[in-house]
């Protein structure tokens, strides 16, 4: 770690180059490689910037964006308190998984896509469906994460945990919780972006308007510079939201680095903001990878 | 010891069946009631019957033999690449950076909405269902591993250092171990996500398989048998999630450490 | 024993005919036979043995961590069927037995938490357990930043903020210098004789057993039981020079070494690799 | 970049077509679900083999897939539909319409099997009615949708102001009994399920507003007609004698359904109705559709049908 | 010392002007100062000092584990920047050492193997030294079905397998019993005459550290720097009872007790809570 403020500051811009060189450099060559195409199907990348701009930019996109991000958060939310709740009851019970993760792997393989109809009837087309959609897709890498978590907290701060009677409230809060968080924060990271493409399926029926009916809509005119333009947007979308994520995720899991930060600085820590942070986790990693 | 063991497992048997009758019961319920319509959802009889009919169809075995090909080449390619990867990039920060918007922003990518455009590239063939479930496992794997390389303690990482244990055995016998609830984990939530995107991307093209005969059961009005390829695709799903589960539980023994309820 | 001090009495801990076997079929494995065991209210019992004899395995018995494959082990008269409240444990395990993500004083906290009393008591009641074991400068630090032994310390400080009647320790001063021992000794000395709080200590150091107990069990055989059962007549007050020289002292100690014999590592005759 | 056509087995063997030719000539064909009766009996009744071709039929997937594989060379020549591909033209994806395969034919005096149906009891009783209402119906851009806003167009009523919702086609009747929609749109088996259900038709669907609409036409890529001339012709001949022979036996079609579609017995035997089918574009509908996409904004500009239609086709 | 029997020599370990800081910033926390440290090839040394004084960091300053954040260690004339083949470590916490899918048997093994070691003669190897700890008949166990003494032989095991030159040992036998600690700290000695191996003990027994050092290092302060280093003069050959009453072993062993001084607890003067 480096002490000093201009320290700090070349390592956040040693990290950000570090993360861009290869995106700029398939961005270039998707650039040179598709200028001359005359393919509607492989649009030249020029123009579906400039598409995408004008979306966005050109608030030509606004209303779909609010809208697909606001059922998009739900059904998330929605996903993380259902695969926390029933992950927790199932992964600490050996009995409630013996008998459930049957059927749960069941309801997971089954495909949302085909469930439409019923969801349709009994959800209207609305906001709802989108939720359950996206809900149903994003909670089960929470849930199978939270039970494989649960399970591999240590027998000892387990036995520990029952020797003091820790009561279920507590245990589930201060011991089992942050024991899982681990392997919890992999399933939200993978339901992140899987709750994107959910959102995109959702909004396949009964949608006139959200990110991915513009998509659909787009593709199913042959305006494929626009179905480029959306699905690199989500992709823009999915990576921003990791990104915040991986943020967050770094400061509720930093005992797990064996990192601490003396409860003093915590606060000013924050205001270091988010290029710290970035900064901060690959200097740890590289520190924790040292051969 | 021994009796109780048995009354215990037939315990769970038994309350498993409940949880299936209920839900059954359930399901007749609603349609009884005529809470939800026949054409929507159908009686379970009526299913039955239908895939009584069905099994004995050789076209049902060859549209499940066409979804499993696309899905487990998929799931198979997913792992070959998402494992070293994953662990790969987990364990080397300046890699890990470099890769990272590409891996978040490919995660996000929805390949379901440019069918098109893989059509173009690959026909609409098994490969073409492979590629797709491709992207679609390989980054969850991939995260699965990145996170389970990470999961070796730090007393053990401090052994494995003293002793000098030279890289490829690392990767074997201590990180591939350390990972292995994370990687379980993975394999099993992308088992069922290449089923379930296998027989999408063959609902959307109309590709062979267990999709297309669903689509077509749809646009049909044969609602029972559309039933009978969406149950197919949950056993399928469930078949090879389970097959993980058990590969899990024979090779990860010593998990059995685990806390007995 | 001499009773002049007060007692937590909330039961005698008792073991009835217990048996306790790992695993089944084939791989049974019984390590403790037929084992009763009553522990007098308000006295030090120390319990002493071979490596891998069962103590560990006793204590979690007696706290109700595990269940007997037979018999019953009884507080007062109530069946133990799990963890009581009365029933603090330090574990030999300290290390795992540490939550990481939580600093120290909130590990020492915890377990008045979850039992509802209240921030500026628990703080206060965990500052000076801490204070007790000497970490009061460690409190805001995780536990992977503290030593072995300074762990080992935060976990007799969680056990003491607990405020049981009976304290069941592991080993409890195993990684501990001779100094912080010894003061740990008087402090436990100090619990017994100011709170008539009853403890159990397991420990390897036969001169500790002698020292803080008032009476020492020795354990042995496989499956394992009780080899001897000896009171230790020293009186209530102990000290750390004077007690050790005397004659009594030396003699239970020499009795007790005697008795320890374990499965015999014929160390001496393997060739070295 | 594009034009790749892999596995092609055809593309050399485009001369080679013509009656009684030596040569056979293979070709992959992508058809519906339905409406495709005649493909099927032009291969069983030995109509391609009469005018060289042997036929590999698959089923494809919707408008927008077909089109694709039409350009990957994984389908040499696709049923799709005619404001799909109007679209596809539209944004220069080289793709030609080579001829029709079934028209929402004026003369025909059947039972229509598209067009606007209200459910029972429901308060809308005229085109103005339906002002704000939401419009359930099968695949977003589709003949119906588009025939219907030129109904909507026609009455007085300005179309934007109708939503239209993509529906699963099984909930179609059931979302407007249950309020979700106000109106379906559904086609064929369920346009008549619906009907039988005491749905009530708001005109006769593309036979009155645009009649000869082309429902289903047959499509290849511009450079797979331009490398095999003779095989488009061989083939519309062969589709043209395959639908007259379907017009002419009905029992032949009936039987074709019970083979190739999952249609109810039931359904296929007492209540589908057999629409002609006809390799015969009508040029004015075209026009009149391809006018109407524009002034709807379905197409960015202006379209003429010869632009998607070859001249050839008849 | 005496110097009749082999010695393993690989250079002589030695640290020169150490300095570890744990933390940045206003979080900095030195630990140990300006410490200089010649390890005799050949000797057993033990290293003594109160809980958190710092003796693991040194050990593994001195492994190679971590870097001296002054100073620098050196192997002969090679300055240690990463862990060398010469060294094997038994760590104070053994049961996080222990790799949790590996068998007994695998554990020690794995070191071997890692090494390139033929599956036969690792396996020999790997038996004897479990046999040497007495625990031939849990080999096919997993680390958590042992006891925690079983566990800390098992990590002795491991360590006297790899066969390395110099051998770092943090609180060895603190989870054993008087019986098993004997036999291995014989072990121990037959280690160094036998072999020449250059072994570091972390003991908190000053009784073992006399008894098993030719010199104990005495540490202490706040950072932490040698205190005292004593050489012991008893010889080569010693003898559990005859040593340990010798009137040098006393006098070390008093002067030693006298200069660890922890920071001191004054556990006395804490009100109980
Ligand atoms: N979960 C378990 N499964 C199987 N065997 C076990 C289990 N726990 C303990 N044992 C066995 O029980 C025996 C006693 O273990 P225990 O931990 O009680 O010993 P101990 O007396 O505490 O020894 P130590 O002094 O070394 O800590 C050991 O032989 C051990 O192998
Ligand atoms: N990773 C770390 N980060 C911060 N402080 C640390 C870290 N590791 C050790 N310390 C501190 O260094 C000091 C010395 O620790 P060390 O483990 O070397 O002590 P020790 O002499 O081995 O004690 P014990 O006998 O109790 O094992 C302790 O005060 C501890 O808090
Ligand atoms: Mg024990
Ligand atoms: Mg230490």
């Amino acid at each position: 770690m480096t002490s000093s403020r201009s320290g700090a500051g070349r390592g956040v811009m040693k990290s950000l180059l570090i993360q861009a060189w290869l995106p700029i450099l398939l961005v270039l060559l998707w650039f040179f490689a598709s200028a001359s195409s005359t393919s509607a199907y492989w649009p030249p990348l020029e123009r579906i910037a400039t598409n995408l701009v004008d979306g966005i930019f050109g608030g030509r996109l606004w209303g779909d964006i609010i809208y697909s991000f606001t059922n998009y958060f739900i059904g998330l939310a929605i996903a993380l308190v259902i695969g926390l709740t029933v992950g927790i009851a199932v992964g600490s019970s050996a009995v409630l998984r013996n008998i459930f993760m049957p059927f749960l792997d069941f309801a997971r393989a089954s495909p949302p896509v085909v469930f439409v109809p019923i969801i349709i009837l009994a959800l209207g087309i609305g906001p709802e469906p989108k939720i359950f959609l996206i809900a149903f897709g994003c909670v089960w890498p929470i849930l199978l994460n939270t039970v494989e978590g649960v399970r591999a907290i240590p027998a000892s701060v387990i036995e520990t945990a029952r020797a003091y009677r820790i009561p279920v409230h507590f245990r589930v809060a201060k011991v089992i919780l942050p024991g899982a968080l681990p392997q919890i924060v992999v399933g939200v990271r993978i339901a992140i972006t899987i709750g994107i493409v959910m959102l995109i399926v959702s909004e396949m029926y009964g949608s006139t308007q959200g990110v991915g009916f513009f998509i659909l809509q787009s593709g199913m005119s042959f305006a494929l510079a626009d179905t480029w333009a959306g699905t690199i947007f989500i992709g823009i979308v999915g990576y921003v939201f990791t990104a915040l994520f991986a943020m967050f995720e770094h400061r509720i899991l930093r005992w797990y680095r064996n990192e601490a930060v003396p409860l003093s600085r915590r606060r000013t820590r924050r205001m270091d903001g988010l290029m710290a942070e970035i900064q901060g986790e690959a200097a740890q990693r590289v520190r924790n990878s040292q051969p | 010891m021994l009796s109780r063991a048995v009354r215990t497992r037939t315990g769970v048997v038994v309350a498993r069946l409940i949880v299936a009758l209920l839900a059954i019961g359930c399901w007749q319920l609603a349609v009884s009631t005529t809470l939800l319509p026949a054409n929507v959802l159908p009686a379970p009889f009526s299913v039955v019957e239908s895939f009584a009919t069905q099994i004995i169809s050789p076209d049902y075995w060859k549209a499940i033999g066409d979804t499993f090909a696309g899905a487990l080449l998929g799931l198979a390619f997913g792992i070959i690449v998402g494992v070293p990867v994953g662990m790969l990039t987990g364990r080397r920060p300046l890699i890990e950076l470099s890769t990272r918007f590409l891996f978040d922003f490919g995660r996000a990518f929805p390949a379901i909405a440019l069918i098109p455009v893989l059509i173009l590239l690959l026909g609409r063939t098994t490969d073409m269902k492979a590629v797709v479930v491709f992207t679609a496992v390989v980054f969850p794997i991939i995260v699965q591993a990145q996170h389970g390389v990470r999961s070796v303690t730090a007393s053990i990482e401090e052994t494995v250092r003293s002793f000098r244990i030279p890289p490829h055995l690392v990767v074997l016998k201590v990180m591939l171990p350390s990972a292995a609830p994370f990687l379980a984990t993975g394999f099993r939530l992308g088992a069922t996500i290449a089923v379930l995107v296998s027989l999408g991307t063959e609902v959307l093209t109309g590709a062979a398989g267990v999709g297309a005969e669903l689509g077509e059961a749809q646009q049909g009005g044969d609602t029972p048998l559309a039933y009978v390829f969406l149950l197919t695709a949950c056993i399928l799903g469930f078949a090879v999630s389970a097959v993980v589960s058990f590969a899990q539980d024979r090779l990860i023994r010593w998990q059995t450490e685990g806390n007995e309820d | 024993m001499s009773t002049s001090s007060p007692i937590k009495d909330v039961g005698t801990l008792r073991a009835v005919g217990v048996q306790k076997t790992f695993g089944t079929g084939s791989a049974a494995n019984t390590i403790i036979a037929d084992l009763d065991l009553e522990l007098t209210p308000g006295d030090v019992t120390c319990l002493v043995g071979p490596s891998g004899v069962g103590k560990t395995t006793l204590l979690r018995l007696l706290s109700g961590l595990i269940q007997p494959s037979e018999g019953k082990v009884f507080l007062g008269d109530r069946s133990i069927t799990g963890p009581v409240e009365d029933i603090a444990v330090v574990f030999q395990d300290y290390r795992g037995s540490m939550l990481p993500w939580m600093r120290v004083l909130g590990n020492v906290e915890f377990p008045l938490q979850a039992r509802g009393v209240g921030k500026r008591e628990r703080f206060e009641r965990a500052r000076r357990c801490l204070e007790l074991v000497g970490l009061q400068d460690n409190m805001d630090k995780f536990p992977w930043q503290l030593s072995g032994g300074m762990q080992q310390r935060v976990a007799i400080a969680r056990a003491l903020a607990y405020d049981a009647s009976i304290l069941l320790m592991d080993e409890p001063f195993g990684s501990l210098d001779a100094q912080t021992r010894f003061e740990l000794e008087e402090l436990t000395l100090r619990l017994r004789r100011d709170l008539g709080i009853t403890i159990i200590v397991v420990t390897h150091d036969i001169d500790e057993a002698v020292f803080l107990g008032d009476r020492v069990v020795v354990f042995g055989g496989r499956p394992s039981r009780i080899v001897d059962d000896v009171a230790v007549n020293l009186g209530r007050e102990r000290e750390q020079l004077a007690t050790k020289a005397r004659p009594e002292f030396i003699e239970l100690r020499t009795r007790i070494l005697s008795e320890i014999k374990n499965n015999g590592i014929p160390t001496s005759s393997v060739r070295l690799p | 970049l594009v034009g790749c056509s892999p596995d092609t087995a055809s593309s050399d063997g485009g001369a080679g077509a013509g009656d009684g030719g030596a040569e056979i000539t293979d070709i992959k064909v992508g058809r519906n679900p339905g409406g495709f009766e005649a493909t099927i009996l032009a291969d069983t009744e030995g109509f391609f083999e009469k005018h060289g071709l042997k036929a590999e039929i698959s089923l494809g997937g919707d408008p927008t897939t077909q089109i694709a594989s039409l350009v990957s060379g994984d389908l040499d020549i696709a049923m799709t539909g005619g404001p799909d591909i109007a679209r596809a033209v539209a944004q220069g994806i080289p793709v030609s319409v080579i001829s029709g395969a079934k028209s929402a034919e004026p003369d025909f005096d059947g039972e229509p099997t598209d067009g606007l149906l209200l459910p029972p009891g429901s308060p809308i009783k005229d085109w103005s009615d339906l002002e704000g209402k939401t419009v359930g119906i099968q695949g977003l851009g589709s003949l119906p949708q588009l025939v219907n806003n030129i109904a909507l167009t026609e009455n007085g009523v300005d179309p934007a102001t109708v939503s239209y919702v993509n529906l699963p086609v099984d909930t179609l009747m059931e979302a407007a009994k249950s309020g979700t929609v106000d109106a379906i749109l559904p086609f064929s088996v369920f346009f008549l399920n619906a009907v039988d259900q005491g749905f009530e038709k708001m005109g006769m669907g593309a036979r009155e507003f645009l009649p000869g609409a082309p429902q289903i036409v047959w499509a290849a890529s511009d450079s797979y007609i331009a490398a095999n001339p003779g095989v488009i012709e061989a083939f519309v001949a062969a589709m043209d004698e395959a639908s007259q022979f379907a017009g002419e036996n009905p029992e032949a079609v009936r039987d074709v359904y019970r083979e190739y579609s999952k249609f109810p017995e039931d359904f296929i035997a007492n209540r589908m109705v057999l629409e002609p089918l006809t390799v015969v574009s009508y040029r004015d509908a075209w026009t009149k559709m391809l006018d109407a996409q524009f002034e709807l904004g379905d197409l960015d500009h202006e379209v003429s049908v010869s632009d998607v239609l070859l001249d050839s086709a008849p």
